[in-house]
């Protein structure tokens, strides 16, 4: 029921907002994700983490019966922590927007709260219809953030977004609705759209049709991701959408193309996955590399960032496709860490954005000197970003790598293991390996590489202001042509006689907003395991399906049943970690081995 | 020649004499045969965390102070003593793991950081798998070694630097001591990590570090793109190490130093049966990619580039940071997964030419530079050179013993030079300074100079650099496979003997003559006096101009520091000279840097590992010839730039150059090598970014435009057709019925 | 003239396909392809008529003659069947064509009060 | 015989009204005049409820009429109607005259019966209406031609006469022209089929299809026919007249074009298609596409050249439409071009056909549910066009907004317009969670459950561009107003607040039909319902057309000794 409140609490605050006076609309909405926030801890609290991969605080009502469809929810733990997410950027993206967005607030508001109710629609909804309606349903607020609040080019980058991505999603659509056609066919013509229900027809699928609906999943989500050639959306829209926009766009509308690969083409089309990974893969790859290098020679520190989302998500895909425990848990915790990192980088770029109306990086330079709070916040996130162990960024992407660097099915023959001595082999099938790991590796020094550039250019360095802002200006700024090419905002500051509302450095509400963001980087670097224990069983039962498939593959492939790795002889050595505490999961992932399980204590 | 080496062989000999207890050639193999030191694993003390965590708390106290904006000396003091609390747990942990029975390693327990339990259908089993990475130390002697050195030399540093940074006070002092402790905490981590993840973790935290201290001037441009350089080269090494990680994982199971090793005793049993093809390739692959981690780190061709350009960072943090201990980090990476280094037929042999070749490299540079900083840091790249080619030669006791007494006397060089720009308003330029040590008040900085220099000279006996020099040299001799890397170092010994008293000659004696620098470090974050100078040294001089200007002598704070380290390089002496490595032959002895298997395979299979040097023992023999050849250099920079000496810009030396023609340019220039990557790396790539921008902007983004135009095209194309006229609808409809008609026969056909 | 050339290309077209379709007897004198060949030109002739002519009047004329061309396939097909159910619908469409003309009147008559004028390229405001 | 009345019973109703309205419009009273309006809503209503209870459906429908093709159609298509009429008459209401009649209020011009068309219009609305439904009631070609003429031949008159202006004048005589040659072409269609078949029953025609076969002359007369009815749905390549006539005739009128002529198009086409039968081999080796794994396809299609003829113009259509829509600027015309390419996604129902007769494999419910949805949502834009109007400057008619820039500014001005102008406009571009998303998805579960990947495909594409230039309309109420531009506050209210309403009413309906459509999707699956005899589940046969063969094939078996002598 908590959900359905999560649902509603947006939805009822955006009401609100339609009803009450433009000057309460900053509070409403803020109340309303505060709310929200609040709701979420007894999610948590009543989520049974130890059953991580059921369904759970699932509510259902008939809706479309005559179509099959449901209005049901229903998380589990890698839902949940998405949820988290947005649940979490909700009163971030508003407080972030207090002073950035004074022309037709409400209007503002209301749709920010319907977008977060959109996405957590989609991240709770277990049935099809109403996740594809929710998914859909993001374009809207989003939409019309940007062509309403966003900077010049606005409507351009409106327009293409969202033709882009809807157009996507209906080739998704109808994939998603030849699913369930042949689970219709199967089931004496009784539609159904329950997600879970669903995967069990669609896994049987012959591999050639499971082909075809990749294809078209990989229609929808692939442009939503983005990954590589279908990119070119993203940079525009983030370039030009408000601060707020920006943060939802990076934070968690990015990770719903990430999250239907996941739920769809991971559990959907596992034999097509199996099948298709590499060339993903190497589409990731690609994005990594040419994202990363794109984002080298970028002017605009907004579209620089937005780039790197191309080359992140780069890796988060990859640990995807990777189709092992250890790759897909990666590529989760990327979901949530790149919308964290990046986020706040957006934010950041944000409250520069307020001050001095410019993103371009010739007219900015060593605000370090000016701003320090906010250029600790900048260097913390970009260091974030760029993967830095103990920061948030790292382990996903090491996991990612580890991932596609197991997931190779040579490990263990020949050169590329031993049968010579008793060693096993810790590879999984797949077919990434250690040569795209190693290209895509490169991506972590281009990632340092741009990142550097511009922190470099912006944080540190000789004080660069643009014209009008005087560098001695102790506080506010000189901004006095009011050119007409600015947005409301630039005329409030004309208004107040060149007064700016915020002070040289981040103001109180400011800091407010980026240090939940640093202590979470911080925190789920250190311990990600606080994330990785509530998925890890809902990740494994999507493993479980893909191996089956990769060995199906294997099998076909080979022509024989050749095991991935030579049976290890009893007599080999101490295999596991050698831990004596036992952990829970190991009781709960079975060892059905009872040898094994000797061997492995 | 040979008469020479006998004569200074009997007179090394006598001096040596009961003193040192040179082992004989028994001796000598026993210690290369005798049984392994078995590791055994047990739980340590939960106290050696605090190793750790004291300097993260020195951090978070700084971090305080920041957003407090404390503006006194509050956070060096705490971040002394927090790491001087780390020196006396690290060395408490010392002593109660010393008590332990030798090759004990102790895991101690943190917190579970990473961990992944799976299974996995192997042949129609299920396994249980998982990837375990924990916030856990590996505490055997090695660490122990590096901790002491690591904690100890942290404490004096960061109390010069408390001298040092006064007039940051209230500026960025605090986020310079903040750096500092969790660059302190990093080094831990990278050394006490009980397996390769946290390793990793450290290792990139203090590029972290490095990449925050370098660019700690951050209003210099040349400081900001060092910064960016150092962290970006690092990175290249950082994916060699990633990936020698997941190979290890994907070959042994676990990332965990325990497991690892554990696991390795098979191959190591192979390899000491001589069957290294019993090993497969997928193992022998770890090293490689580990050793392209160590080299970035530790500035080794062909990524030793950044370390020269770290030096527009503090002095304090040249000291600490870029040479006495993250840099060595390298040359720890390969002492600690040793074994696995010792599995490949190709590793070591690699590494130690990429050693020597660095080692050479670098002094050749060296010599020719006029910054004395600079000198120094290519030095120290020498000098990394040196340590990796005495791991690789199979005497990682010596690359343990000089990283360790590199430690102290690289150390004290760069501190004496901090001092030297400290008081000279930031000159550094040999030719702008002389007879400094003669100066009033600069006596300290004189004497630890000229210890520092005796030592990286490598001058017999008394000074411990001599002693473990001399170990790699001597076992480079001694391998019959590594003939041609001895040569080089001994190449490379005089050179550094040369370089080093250049800088010694020019700078310290001589004729006194200075010209203060112009602090270029920018208004409020130079080394000028403007700035709530604590001490009392500012007696109105100026900023510019030579006149007026008056050098202000060290403190007590840099003082004491360099009389302790001065002390200190004596005192390590026996550490490292008694019995063939003293005690630092017993801390790495015991620990994972081990070669006993490899040197049974190779005296087994390959070759000789007792070579004879022109009949002599290699060992013996090159105490002598070391220490002649270091002494020649000491001469060689007596002569050209002591002797007869009366400016401080020119010297006998400036009359050799044209007898070098292009060649000293080049060395001046670096070799150029900082250009050639440029050209063939960084302007390719640029480019190559480039035409990706423009491919994005103009073929996908414009096929996407292409695409998003063509319903509008069409419809122009459809448009003509609603002329308006009635007729032209007529016509388009029974055409259309006409083509519809067309349309239903072909598919009748 | 144009006008004439496609009548006799439409009217050949036609009479082969029919020919195709019903071979000529022997002795019967007419049969049911003739007069729908009749029926055909008639439409072809209007459809052609329709498409050349700007005067409203004929256009309109025009049309009717494709209705009527339909009744006269009507009428032949309600023999050849042997029913009335042809004959029937002829008789509804004459009316519906009856209806039709004194709408076109009108309309004609209202446009040409506009325009003083009966040409239908008149009337090209609307377009696009 | 009476009991065949059973279907006519809301056309009574509805002819009724009309005399009645006709003649109240002659009235000098102006009171009397006034109520036209009302009474023609209270027939419509009357209609609506007769037919909900009087016609017969399901087994009584055959029973009674032997009517078996669609036996649930007449009642769903009847009671749908009536609904949508009366929102429509709520839109229409006022459209004419108001000028007129104001004077004659003011007392400036003095009541003229020969001069006044608002009892016409009213009554012509009303027959259109009667024909619509008659349509839905045939069961004979000579009814549905009727039936179809009767439809149309009033909104000829009604589009000329809703303005005053030459746009109305131009696009009635484009409609009227234009229409005549449509009509001629499915006539002549029609006269073929009839010749074919040797009857225009479509139950005996169905019957001698399956007994033998479709032979050239029916095949060439399916053809025309299918091809001709394109003008009643505006497919192409019949579209040319939809945007002028559209944009000419007042935005009510145009609303009602959108779906009277439609309605009665899709009814005709689904019931000349029902004679045919999906009962075809589906696919063959002409198909043009090979469909996306095809296992499992209930195995029912319209013959191959049917399939191909109505694939094409389905595809055509809605490519055609949207890209046309894209580059304008006249909402009028845009909307135009709009509704063609929603008769192609509505095609793709066709051609899927009834499947195995659920909801969500059928294609007639599909296009049934569609109907009722487009119906629904197309008048709210329209609707919110109408409620606008620039007062005229002098005598002239008011004029309403024509390009979309007349919309700028709107959302500040009067927000709730603005809000059911993006309702409708999203929920025609089938935006989820609105009605539209929910009219096409049985388009696609149908399409892709028969097979029609690929032109599901097309459809999706198609929504993809058509949500170009609807989100132009959605957002052009937001955007500023540019200088220049006809700034919105020239544009008052319209004093009929029944059109505002139907605007409030279109745009409510689209969100709560679709958070509640379960009822009127089961409704719209038995409309849907085909019988299985002409599905064709049980009995598959491949299409083997005779192209020499009217005389053995269509002739009755008597037919020997004619007067017309059959061929040798």
């Amino acid at each position: 029921m908590f959900l359905l409140g999560l649902l509603a609490i947006p939805l009822l605050g955006a009401a609100l907002i339609a009803g009450s006076p433009a000057h309460a609309a900053k509070r409403v909405a803020l109340a309303a994700t505060s709310i929200a926030v609040a709701l979420f801890i007894p999610i948590v609290a009543g989520f049974d983490f130890a059953n991580n991969g059921t369904m759970q605080g699932g509510v259902e009502y008939a809706w479309l019966p005559t179509l099959g469809v449901k209005f049901a929810v229903g998380i589990d733990g890698v839902s949940l922590a998405l949820l988290g997410l947005t649940v979490l950027l909700g009163p971030i993206c508003v407080a972030a927007s207090f002073t950035a967005i004074t022309d037709r607030p409400k209007t503002f508001y209301a749709w920010l709260l319907i977008l977060q109710a959109a996405i957590t629609g989609v991240f709770c909804a277990r049935d099809l219809v109403l996740f594809y309606i929710c998914f859909e349903f993001t374009l809207i607020p989003m939409f019309i953030l940007i062509s309403l609040y966003g900077s010049t080019n606005r409507a351009k980058a409106a327009i293409k977004f969202f033709l882009y991505t809807f157009t996507g999603s209906l080739i998704t659509l109808a994939g998603l609705v030849y699913v369930a056609w042949q689970h219709s066919l199967k089931h004496d013509g009784v539609w159904n759209f329950d997600i879970d229900t669903l995967a069990a027809t669609a896994r049987n699928l012959p591999l050639s049709t499971q082909g075809w609906v990749l294809l078209a999943l990989m229609a929808g989500f692939a442009v939503k991701v983005p990954l590589f050639p279908v990119h070119t959306w993203l940079p525009l829209a983030h370039t030009e959408a408000p601060t707020a926009g920006s943060v939802v766009l990076a934070g968690t509308l990015l990770k719903l193309g990430t999250y239907g690969l996941y739920r769809f083409a991971l559990g959907y089309v596992p034999g097509a996955m199996a099948e298709h990974a590499q060339t993903i893969a190497i589409l990731c790859v690609v994005g990594i590399i040419y994202g990363g290098l794109i984002c080298w020679v970028q002017r605009d520190v907004k579209k620089l960032v937005a780039y790197s989302s191309v080359a992140h998500l780069g890796f988060c895909v990859l640990g995807l496709v990777a189709l092992n425990q250890t790759g897909i848990t990666g590529s989760v915790l990327y979901m949530i860490n790149h919308g964290l990192s990046t986020g706040a980088l957006f934010l950041c770029i944000g409250m520069i954005y307020e001050r001095f109306h410019t993103r371009n990086m010739a007219e900015l330079g060593g605000l370090a000197a000016r701003m320090p709070v906010w250029s600790t916040f900048m260097v913390f996130f970009a260091m974030a970003s760029v993967g830095l162990p103990g920061l948030n960024g790292f382990v996903p992407e090491f996991l990612c790598l580890i991932g596609s660097f197991q997931a190779d099915s040579r490990w263990g023959h020949g050169l590329w293991g031993s049968t010579t001595t008793s060693m096993a082999s810790y590879g999984t099938r797949g077919d990434l390996g250690p040569w795209l790991t190693l290209i895509a590796g490169t991506g972590m020094i281009i990632a340092a590489m741009y990142l550097l550039y511009m922190v470099g250019r912006v944080v540190w360095g000789p004080l660069v202001l643009p014209p009008g802002f005087k560098a001695d200006d102790g506080h506010g700024h000189g901004h006095d042509d009011s050119k007409g090419s600015h947005t409301a905002e630039a005329e409030k500051h004309d208004d107040h006689g060149h007064h700016s509302v915020l002070p040289t450095d981040l103001c109180g509400r400011e800091i407010a907003i980026l240090a939940p963001l640093a202590f979470l980087c911080l925190a789920l670097g250190v311990y990600p395991k606080i994330l990785t224990s509530s998925m890890d069983l809902a990740i494994d039962s999507q493993v479980k399906v893909l191996e089956e498939k990769l060995i199906e593959r294997d099998r076909t492939r080979m022509g024989s049943t050749t095991p991935l790795v030579p049976v290890p002889p009893a007599t080999k050595p101490n295999e596991g970690s050698g831990r004596p505490s036992a952990s829970t999961i190991d009781s709960r992932i079975m060892v059905q081995n009872a040898g094994m399980q000797e061997a492995g204590r | 020649m040979m008469t020479l080496l006998t004569n200074t062989h009997g007179l090394m000999h006598a001096l040596s004499g009961a003193a040192l207890a040179v082992s004989d050639e028994a001796g000598h193999a026993a210690g290369h045969a005798s049984g392994p030191v078995a590791q055994t694993f047990a739980a340590g003390p939960m106290f050696g965390l605090l190793v750790v965590a004291l300097p993260l708390l020195a951090c978070i106290l700084c971090g305080l102070c920041a957003m407090g904006r404390v503006k006194t000396k509050l956070p060096a003091f705490l971040t002394v003593l927090c790491l001087a609390g780390s020196f006396l747990v690290t060395l408490a942990l010392y002593l109660q793991h010393h008590g332990q029975p030798a090759g004990t390693a102790w895991i101690i327990q943190g917190f579970e950081w990473i961990r992944l339990d799976y299974r996995q259908m192997v042949d129609s089993v299920v396994q249980s798998r998982s990837f375990i990475a924990n916030f856990g130390l590996y505490v055997d002697s090695l660490t122990c070694l590096w901790m002491l050195f690591v904690t100890g030399l942290a404490t004096l540093i960061a109390l010069y630097a408390s001298e040092y940074m006064s007039h940051d006070v209230g500026q960025g002092y605090n986020r310079f001591f903040a750096a500092f402790s969790l660059f302190v905490f990093s080094m831990a981590c990278l050394v006490m990590a009980d397996n390769l993840v946290l390793l990793y973790l450290g290792w990139e935290g203090v590029g972290l570090c490095s990449y925050l201290l370098i660019g700690y001037f951050y209003k210099k441009p040349s400081a900001v793109a060092a910064a960016k350089k150092a962290f970006i080269l690092n990175r290249i090494g950082d994916l060699g190490l990633a990936l020698g990680i997941m190979l290890c994982y994907v070959h042994f199971g676990s990332v965990e130093y325990k497991v690892i090793f554990e696991k390795c005793a098979p191959y190591m049993a192979s390899l000491a049966a001589g069957q290294l093809d019993q090993i497969p390739l997928i193992a022998q692959f770890i090293p490689l990619c580990l050793m392209i981690g160590a080299f970035g780190k530790s500035a080794q061709l062909p990524l030793y580039v950044w370390l020269p350009d770290a030096m527009e960072g503090p002095t304090p943090v040249s000291a600490l940071i870029h040479a006495a201990t993250m840099v060595t980090a390298g040359v720890f990476l390969i002492a600690r997964t040793y074994p696995l280094f010792l599995m490949s037929e190709y590793a070591l042999p690699i590494v130690a030419w990429v050693g020597a070749l660095t080692a050479l490299l670098a002094a050749t540079i060296g010599m020719a530079q006029f910054d004395i900083k600079r000198i120094m840091a290519y030095s120290t790249v020498s000098q990394l050179g040196y340590m990796f080619a005495g791991l690789a030669v199979l005497t990682s006791v010596g690359g343990a013993a000089h990283v360790f007494t590199h430690a102290f006397f690289k150390a004290m060089l760069f501190l004496a030079c901090g001092a030297v720009m400290h008081g000279f308003a930031g000159q550094l330029d040999l030719r702008k300074l002389s007879g400094v040590g003669s100066m009033p008040g600069w006596r300290v900085v004189g004497i630890a100079m000229l210890v520092g220099c005796l030592n990286l000279a490598g001058f017999p006996i008394i000074t411990a650099g001599f002693w473990s020099k001399d170990m790699i040299l001597g076992e480079a001799f001694a391998n019959s496979q590594m003939q041609a890397i001895g040569w080089i170092l001994l190449l490379t010994a005089g050179l550094t003997a040369y370089y080093t008293f250049r800088v010694y000659f020019r700078v310290f004696v001589g004729p006194k003559h200075y010209e203060p620098g112009d602090e270029h470090h920018g208004d409020d974050h130079g080394h000028d006096h403007g700035h709530g100078h604590a001490d009392g040294h500012d007696e109105g001089h100026q900023t510019s101009g030579k006149h007026g200007f008056h050098p202000h002598a060290p403190g007590w704070a840099i003082n004491t520091v360099l009389a302790t380290l001065a002390v200190a390089a004596f005192v390590i002496v026996p550490l490292v000279a008694l019995n063939h490595g003293g005690w630092v032959k017993d801390m790495v002895g015991a620990s994972s840097a081990q070669f006993n298997e490899k040197a049974a395979y190779l005296i087994a299979a390959k070759g000789d590992l007792h070579t004879k040097f022109f009949g002599f023992d290699a060992h013996k023999a090159m105490m002598v010839v070391s220490s002649i050849v270091g002494l020649i250099g000491i001469a060689v920079a007596f002569v050209l730039h002591y002797q007869g000496r009366t400016t401080a810009a020119t010297s006998k030396a400036d009359a050799l150059l044209p007898a070098f023609g292009p060649i000293a340019k080049w060395a001046q220039n670096k070799w150029y090598v900082d250009e050639f990557y440029n050209a063939i790396v960084r302007m390719p790539l640029l480019a190559l970014a480039q035409i990706f921008h423009w491919f994005d902007k103009l073929v996908i983004d414009g096929l996407v435009d292409f695409f998003g135009w063509t319903p509008r095209g069409l419809g122009g194309s459809l448009r003509p057709a609603q002329s308006g006229e009635m007729h032209t609808y007529a016509v388009g409809m029974a055409g259309g019925l006409a083509v519809m008609a067309v349309v239903v026969i072909v598919v009748l056909m | 003239m144009a006008i004439g050339d496609m009548m006799m290309m439409g009217s050949g077209l036609m009479g082969s396909v029919l020919a195709q379709a019903a071979p000529p007897a022997a002795m019967s004198d007419v049969h049911l392809a003739h007069y729908l060949f009749v029926a055909c030109v008639m439409f072809v002739i209007g459809l052609i008529g329709f498409l050349t002519r700007r005067n409203l009047i004929i256009m309109f004329l025009c049309t009717d003659l494709m209705f009527q061309a339909a009744g006269v396939a009507l009428i032949a097909f309600s023999r050849y069947h042997l029913n009335h159910t042809g004959e029937t619908f002829t008789i509804v469409l004459i009316t519906v064509a009856a209806a039709e003309a004194a709408m076109a009147l009108a309309l004609v008559v209202l446009l040409f009060r506009k325009k003083e004028s009966l040409d239908a390229e008149e009337w090209t405001e609307l377009k696009g | 015989m009476m009991e065949r009345l059973a279907y006519l019973w809301p056309e009574i109703a509805l002819f009724i009204g009309t005399c009645i309205v006709m003649v109240m419009g002659l009235s000098h009273n102006p009171a009397v005049r006034r109520l036209c309006s009302p009474i023609c809503g209270i027939f419509i209503v009357a209609a609506g409820v007769l037919a909900a209870y009087t016609t017969p459906w399901g087994e009584s429908a055959v029973s009674i009429a032997g009517q078996t093709l669609l036996p649930n159609m007449p009642i769903f298509a009847k009671v749908l109607i009536s609904v949508v009429g009366l929102v429509l008459l709520l839109l229409l209401a006022g459209t004419v005259d108001r000028q007129e009649e104001g004077l004659i209020a003011r007392g400036k011009r003095a009541f003229d019966p020969l001069r006044t068309n608002r009892a016409e219009f009213y009554a012509f609305y009303l027959f259109s209406l009667t024909g619509l439904m008659l349509c839905a009631s045939a069961d004979d070609l000579i009814w549905l031609f009727l039936a179809l003429e009767l439809t149309s031949l009033p909104t000829y008159i009604m589009v000329t006469l809703s303005t005053s202006a030459n746009k109305s004048r131009e696009a009635g005589v484009k409609y009227f022209f234009l229409g005549a040659l449509g009509a001629s072409i499915f006539l002549f269609g029609f006269a073929f089929i009839y010749g074919g078949t040797g009857t225009t029953n479509l139950n005996a025609i169905h019957a001698s299809f399956v007994q033998n076969g479709i032979n050239g002359i029916a095949l060439a007369g399916l053809v025309m026919a299918l091809v001709g009815l394109g003008f009643k749905i505006a497919s192409v390549p019949m579209h040319f007249y939809t945007a002028d006539v559209y944009e000419g005739a007042a935005a009510p009128v145009t609303a009602m074009l959108a779906f009277v002529p439609k309605t009665a198009g899709f009814i005709s086409i689904l019931l000349l298609c029902a004679t045919i039968g999906w009962q075809y081999v589906p696919g063959g080796e002409t198909a043009l596409m090979p469909a996306v794994g095809v296992q499992g396809v209930g195995g029912t299609a319209l013959p191959e050249p049917i399939r191909v003829l109505l694939w094409v113009i389905a595809a055509m259509t809605m490519t055609v439409g949207n890209v046309l829509a894209v580059m304008q600027a006249s909402i009028k015309r845009m909307l135009a071009y709009s509704s063609i390419a929603h008769s192609g996604y509505m095609l793709v129902g066709v051609i899927v056909g009834p499947g195995n007769n659920t909801f969500a494999t059928s294609g007639v419910s599909a296009v049934m549910f569609y109907l009722l949805v487009y119906g629904v949502m197309n008048v709210a834009p329209l609707a919110v066009v109408a409620s606008l109007e620039k007062p005229a400057r002098s005598d002239d008619e008011p004029t309403e907004p024509e390009t979309l820039d007349d919309l700028r500014g709107l959302w500040k001005r009067r927000p709730a317009l603005a809000g059911m102008m993006v309702i409708g406009s999203l929920a025609l571009l089938g935006f989820p969670p609105l009605l539209g998303f929910f009219g096409k998805v049985p388009l696609f579960t149908a399409g892709i459950s028969a097979g029609e990947v690929a032109l599901v495909i097309i459809l999706g594409l198609n929504s993809a561009i058509g949500a170009y230039y609807y989100l132009r309309l959605a957002a052009m109420p937001f955007l500023a107003e540019t200088p220049g531009a006809v700034p919105s506050e020239s544009y008052d209210l319209h004093p009929r607040t029944s059109r505002t309403f139907a605007a409030a009413l279109s745009a409510s309906a689209a969100v709560v039909l679709a958070l509640a459509g379960s009822q009127l999707m089961d409704i719209s699956a038995k409309a849907g319902y085909v019988d299985s005899r002409v599905n064709g589940m049980d009995r598959l046969q491949p299409f083997k057309p005779k192209l020499t063969s009217v005389e053995d094939g269509g002739r009755p078996a008597n037919g020997a000794g004619a007067v017309v002598a059959p061929a040798n």
